[in-house]
């Protein structure tokens, strides 16, 4: 997901495009022959960078992996990074340079939808493989046949809808939609408007907030005087912390029985640490959550060793939102290339696209479009959050998965009554 | 016959009133001084004729036709011509270049310019003695190099009326002699001048009638003598 | 729109108005009255942000940090402005152009120090007074939003009697009008600007902490700032406190009821388009001179 | 005017380059890297007529970039109009933004006509975001159509752009080296004296705000087409203001040239030379380089050069 917040005057860093030397090879394990190299730009610095470094760090953990363990059809890995600054008109050069110049064997897609979206054409002219980062229907327009996201929500339809499920079994009857201004949250907020009557819910509020607003409380004294059901929120972190801080001073009504829905940032460590009991009864979605039901094969490994590396690093300390995706995406380009004993994109796009891929996320399947076959956005109530305290988030039982019903590990519980009990 | 015909203007700054109801006649080819302590109107005065800042009443007529309105540029292309009590040059151009500016916007308005403006303008600097500085930046000239610089500038513009605000502060004796001189010269030339003044021997010497102002009204308009021997001046000068 | 809630939002806006005030005090101070092209103010802003973070890690209220740590912005604008004068002021002509050029090299030096020492995700900090409101009869108000409005009004209170009482104070305001008239009064016109500069960069401490105080920061915070802030300046008529004050809540306001009513997204447009109205029919600003 | 000579042959020998070199170069991210140091040519030399001539200083260079690649969107999407149209009514559009600015603020203080910039800049962006026909805030994806006589869209706009490059640079010089030129000089030292000496200023600052102003529309129309897709968020980036300014700056302001020289250095060198530095790194040297720049060499490289040839003159 992309939390590209738009600046007053836009926030894309500077005038440099400097690559990144993050990830030159760490000479790969005393393995012969010429590396295989895979390239990308991901953001190191502007709004992304916060989720483009821990992204980075997972990537770089799973090349370590693959290096150790040997290497891709004997050869090592080496990744090309380049820093785009949250900067999409920095990511057209960047990937024809990793094409024509660093000549990459393996490409795989910037952080976020944005950065993505310029690239979608030159792939598909030089007929590429690329591998999506958490880009939200990127290839729509362009529907390029080598192209494979490794976000698992398929469609914005698709990611909402568990929301409203929810909303209908609790019963709501009216529902209000907050959403930033930009990007994202415009096409998971237009999913969510399209849904509505579907849920049969009645829209009491629908409204777009500019990027950077910095306080809430007119907003959701409003929201609050529509008394409404369901709370739709799409937002990304610094609103929603502002939002969430907001709902605790000035309450957002008894009315309302689900709050939440697609806000970025409650993902993140340092959010969750300091918003603590604020978070309680929000619905969020989320793509990993430590609970029973996401125990996937090698998951927890990964997490322990991302969470130990994460602290030198200075990145996410908790790294349950975007690395396990991104050291996925290592493990899909792994399987697919030890499969095929190939780097030709047409013959591993090939394999992609017929076989399952089994990752620390869980097997994959890709749909014709390069979304997953079977998307699989969770949403997580937080229940029972205290104030201060980061490793109640490492445990089970916190971020309960409310939706969908086959990882359910908890009943969702009326925000209003979440709320009155802390 | 009348030149400049300043009709009861009045300027105001805020609560502070500038010039009150000030009426000036000014006759071509005539030499006028301005005198009045600091503050009692004098550049206020100026301003207003050359157009840099607008009266809220009264009129100002050049050569019969009323500029009360009119852009300060317009003025200057219509003859008049003005200095600054402080100079202001324009310092990262070369004193040609300064002298120039007035050449290709008023004098050769429309003119491809070229070796002929240099020319001129390198005349106009030997009449003021600038002729080996020529090509050097103005910001690098000194207090009087500067003032003539300002006189080059003006009679670019090829004046009928120049003022001249104060053009020999800060000079030598020495100096305000040969300024003195430069200005008579353009006098011969037939220009009318009207000139502000500290300095009381030159402008006794210099003005053929001398203006007195004080809080911003006319106090006294007479020959030089009869100015000087004003009970009234001598009470605003000497203090009482 | 009911009523109720109007009265809401305008009592909303006026408190946020009065953080935008209080971030801005120093600017109208830096730009308004001595005149330095201070696009790094909110850098320096940010700085404080971190600031109150740093120091909140041990235990001490993001305003006490504030507090604390404005001597030691102080002096750190004194040896600013000390450089940007010796380098460009004393340089002349072209002053305006260039310092604005090294300010903002300044600012993105600032920023990437932030990032190199502290990461680039959003920090908050614990007091007491974040997360809490009080009830105004029906209506809750935020307590964080009531310390940023008092440290606005203490600031701009405090700094228009400062200037305008003590005889630093009226020799900074004399400063910015005739230069030659202050050395005929006896005072180095240097020495004051660099004065008054120290005092501006001061306040980047505790207007800082509001901003850490008020919600998440990140090191590239500050650019969002760089808008904001110049606008209550001008709106305010250069280097006025009450006009600051007024500006920061007429912007508040405007931006309050806007989120408010229908087309919230349109807040930024509404409030920028005040700032060219302004400067169209009366650009002397609010309290210009 | 023997110069006059130089220059055309220049123009004419640089534009052949840029024709040869889409036909012999191989690697495609030449196009791509040189379309955007080109790109930021056109935008510094724009900057520098009304901010180096005149010292009135845009900030809001971003947005009449980003208002230029807007227009042109919407003109994609309504008529499929062809790229000469685009830049058109791009130009006019910017331009007309520089005047209304202008005219607006110019006859106050520089510094309130650089705020009108800021303000206006954040109205753009605002507006754009709202106005879902050219995509709002989510963007819009812009297919580029086949190219015509050249094998590849980029290789197309790289022509495209040294050409706005040249007639930019063109632009720039005949306005310096004129009598206009001589009266934006005389306004930036003294703007009373240059009024008192028959310049009138309030029109050649409003000239210089609206040539700057569509020149930068200028940059901006073919960028939908470079990048296939567009949002507000890159469109209107600080980036371009920033740039705008800093380039000119670093090449040195008294001259056409400089903000070329600033603009090719910075643009190109940085691409190239830092790949082995760390992206916190990359802002770090921006802002290093200004305050060196801005503390060192006042007048810019062009400054320095003269210094070292010995020559103290302007130009």
């Amino acid at each position: 997901m992309n939390e590209l917040r738009r600046g007053l005057l836009g926030r894309g860093a500077a005038l440099l495009c400097l690559p990144v030397l993050g990830a030159l090879p760490a000479a790969a394990r005393a393995q012969g022959g010429k590396p295989i190299r895979i390239g990308l730009s991901i953001a190191q610095t502007g709004p992304l960078g916060a989720a483009g470094k821990s992204g980075l760090l997972a990537l770089q953990i799973w090349r370590d992996d693959v290096n150790a363990a040997g290497g891709l059809l004997g050869r090592p890995v080496e990744l090309v990074v380049y820093d785009d600054q949250s900067n999409a008109a920095l990511t057209p050069g960047i990937y024809t340079k990793l094409l024509d110049v660093d000549k990459v064997d393996l490409l795989i897609a910037p952080y976020s939808t944005n950065l993505t979206a310029p690239l979608m054409p030159l792939v598909k002219q030089r007929d590429r493989l690329l591998i999506g980062n958490f880009a939200l229907d990127a290839n729509a327009q362009i529907r390029h046949d080598k192209y494979f996201n490794i976000q698992p929500w398929g469609s914005p339809r698709e990611a909402c809808a568990p929301f409203f499920m929810l909303a209908r079994k609790l019963g709501a009857k009216s529902a209000a939609i907050l959403a930033a201004d930009a990007e994202y949250a415009q096409n998971i907020a237009g999913a969510a408007r399209a849904l509505l009557p579907e849920y049969g819910l009645q829209s009491v509020y629908d409204q777009n907030y500019p990027p950077n607003t910095v306080d809430f409380s007119s907003i959701v004294r409003t929201i609050r005087a529509k008394k409404p059901d369901v709370v739709f929120v799409a937002s990304y972190p610094a609103d929603s912390t502002a939002i969430m801080r907001s709902v605790s001073e000035i309450g957002i009504g008894d009315s309302v029985k689900l709050f939440g829905g697609g806000m970025v940032g409650l993902q993140y460590a340092t959010l969750l640490e300091s918003l603590g009991s604020m978070l309680n009864g929000v619905v969020n979605y989320h793509t990993w959550v430590p609970e029973k039901s996401m125990d996937f094969p090698g998951v927890r490994e990964f997490v322990v060793r991302y969470q130990a590396r994460a602290k030198q690093a200075n990145v996410d300390p908790l790294g349950f939102y975007v690395p396990p995706f991104d050291y996925a995406i290592g493990q899909l380009l792994a399987q697919a290339v030890a499969a095929t004993k190939s780097l030709d994109h047409a013959v591993l796009a090939t394999y992609i696209r017929d076989n399952e891929i089994k990752t620390i996320v869980g097997g994959i399947r890709y749909a014709p479009g390069g979304e997953w076959l079977a998307p699989r956005i969770v949403y997580v109530q937080f229940q029972g959050i205290a104030d201060k305290n980061l490793d109640q988030f490492r445990s089970p039982g916190k971020q309960v998965i409310v939706a969908p019903d086959a990882f359910k590990t908890g009943e969702v519980r009326p925000f209003s009554q979440l709320r009155q009990s802390n | 016959m009348t030149l400049l015909q300043v009709n009861a203007l009045s300027k105001r700054f805020g609560g502070f009133a500038a010039l009150t109801d000030v009426s000036l006649t000014v006759r071509a080819g005539e030499r006028l001084g301005i005198i009045g302590p600091n503050g009692s109107g004098k550049t206020t005065l100026i301003n207003c004729i050359c157009g840099a800042l607008t009266p809220e009443t009264g009129s100002i007529a050049f050569d019969g036709t009323d500029v009360t309105r009119l852009a300060a540029y317009r003025r200057t292309r219509l003859g008049i011509a003005r200095s600054f009590q402080i100079p202001r040059p324009f310092s990262s151009m070369t004193l040609v270049d300064n002298v120039a500016v007035p050449l290709e916007y008023v004098a050769h308005r429309g003119l491809a310019g070229g070796a002929g403006i240099r020319h001129e303008a390198i005349g106009l600097l030997e009449q003021m003695g600038l002729r080996e500085s020529a090509d050097a930046l103005a910001g690098t000239l000194t207090q009087v190099g500067l003032r003539k610089l300002e006189l080059a500038r003006a009679l670019a513009v090829r004046p009928r009326l120049l003022i001249l605000d104060e053009v020999m502060a800060g000079l030598s004796s020495v100096e305000v002699d040969e300024m003195l001189a430069i200005v008579f010269a353009v006098s011969q030339r037939g220009v009318t001048i009207l000139m502000i003044e500290h300095i009381m021997r030159a402008i006794m010497r210099f003005s053929q009638r001398v203006v007195c102002l004080d809080a911003g009204r006319v106090v006294a308009d007479a020959e030089p003598a009869a100015v000087v021997a004003d009970p009234m001046v001598q009470r605003i000068y000497l203090g009482g | 729109m009911p009523l109720e809630l109007l009265v809401e939002a305008i009592l909303a806006g006026v408190l946020l108005g009065g953080f935008y005030a209080a971030v801005s005090v120093g600017l109208s101070v830096a730009f308004g009255l001595i005149d330095v092209p201070h696009i790094a103010h909110p850098a320096f802003l940010v700085l404080g942000a971190f600031g109150a973070y740093l120091l909140g890690g041990y235990g001490i209220d993001p305003l006490l940090a504030g507090v604390l740590l404005t001597p030691v912005f102080f002096l750190a604008g004194l040896a600013l402005y000390r450089f940007y004068h010796a380098v460009f002021e004393r340089r002349g002509s072209d002053a305006g152009l260039r310092g604005l050029a090294f300010f903002f090299g300044v600012a993105f030096i600032v920023e990437v120090a932030l990032i190199l020492a502290f990461g680039v995700d959003q920090r908050m900090v614990e007091a007491p007074y974040i997360g809490r409101s009080i009830a105004l009869g029906e209506m809750r108000v935020p307590i964080r939003m009531l310390v940023a409005f008092g440290v606005a009004l203490l600031l701009t209170g405090g700094l228009a009697v400062y200037l305008s009482r003590t005889f630093t104070g009226r020799a900074i305001k004399a400063v910015a009008q005739d230069q030659t008239a202050l050395a005929l009064m006896g005072a180095d016109p240097v020495r004051i600007k660099q004065w008054a500069f120290g005092i501006a960069t001061g306040t980047c401490a505790l207007s800082g902490a509001l901003l850490i105080i008020i919600g998440p920061v990140e090191p590239g915070l500050g650019r969002l700032y760089i808008g904001r802030t110049f606008c209550v300046v001008v709106l305010a008529g250069l280097g006025s406190m009450p006009g600051t004050l007024t500006a920061g809540v007429i912007l508040g306001v405007a931006e309050s009821v806007v989120l408010t009513s229908l087309g919230a997204s349109w807040a930024p447009a509404v409030a920028f388009g005040l700032l060219l109205l302004v400067l169209a029919v009366r650009p002397t600003g609010l309290f210009g001179r | 005017m023997g110069h006059w000579h130089r220059f055309s042959l220049g123009a004419v020998a640089v534009l052949a380059a840029a024709v040869v070199a889409t036909q012999v170069v191989d690697n495609e991210y030449f196009f791509y890297a040189g379309y955007v140091v080109l790109q930021f040519v056109v935008l510094a030399t724009a900057w520098n007529i009304l901010g180096g001539y005149a010292g009135y200083v845009n900030f809001g260079s971003g947005a009449f970039f980003a208002v230029g690649a807007y227009v042109a969107v919407a003109l994609i999407k309504a008529f499929a109009a062809p790229l000469l149209v685009q830049v058109l009514a791009a130009m006019a559009v910017t331009g007309l933004m520089g005047f209304a600015v202008g005219a607006m603020t110019l006859r106050l203080r520089g510094i309130f006509f650089s705020i009108a910039t800021v303000a206006v800049a954040v109205i753009c962006e605002t507006a754009v975001m709202n106005w879902g026909f050219v995509g709002g805030a989510r963007g819009v994806a812009v297919l580029a159509p086949p190219p015509m006589l050249f094998s590849s869209t980029t290789r197309l706009l790289f022509v495209v752009m040294t050409l706005f490059a040249l007639l930019a640079v063109a632009v720039a010089r005949s306005i310096q080296t004129s009598w206009i030129g001589r009266g934006l000089r005389a306004l930036r030292d003294s703007e009373e004296a240059a009024e008192s000496l028959g310049v009138p200023t309030l029109k050649l600052k409003l000239f210089a705000a609206t040539t700057s102003g569509a020149l930068m529309g200028l940059a901006g129309a073919p960028f939908p087409l470079y990048m296939n897709f567009i949002e507000p968020t890159s469109a209107f980036s600080l980036n371009y203001a920033v740039s705008a300014l800093a380039m000119p700056i670093i090449g040195g302001t008294a001259s056409w040239i400089g903000p070329v020289i600033g603009a090719v250095l910075l643009g190109s060198v940085q691409q190239i030379v830092t790949v082995t530095v760390s992206s916190e790194l990359n802002v770090l040297i921006v802002g290093v380089v200004l305050v060196v720049f801005v503390v060192v060499a006042p007048q810019g490289i062009l400054g320095l050069l003269r210094r070292l040839a010995g020559r103290g003159g302007p130009q």
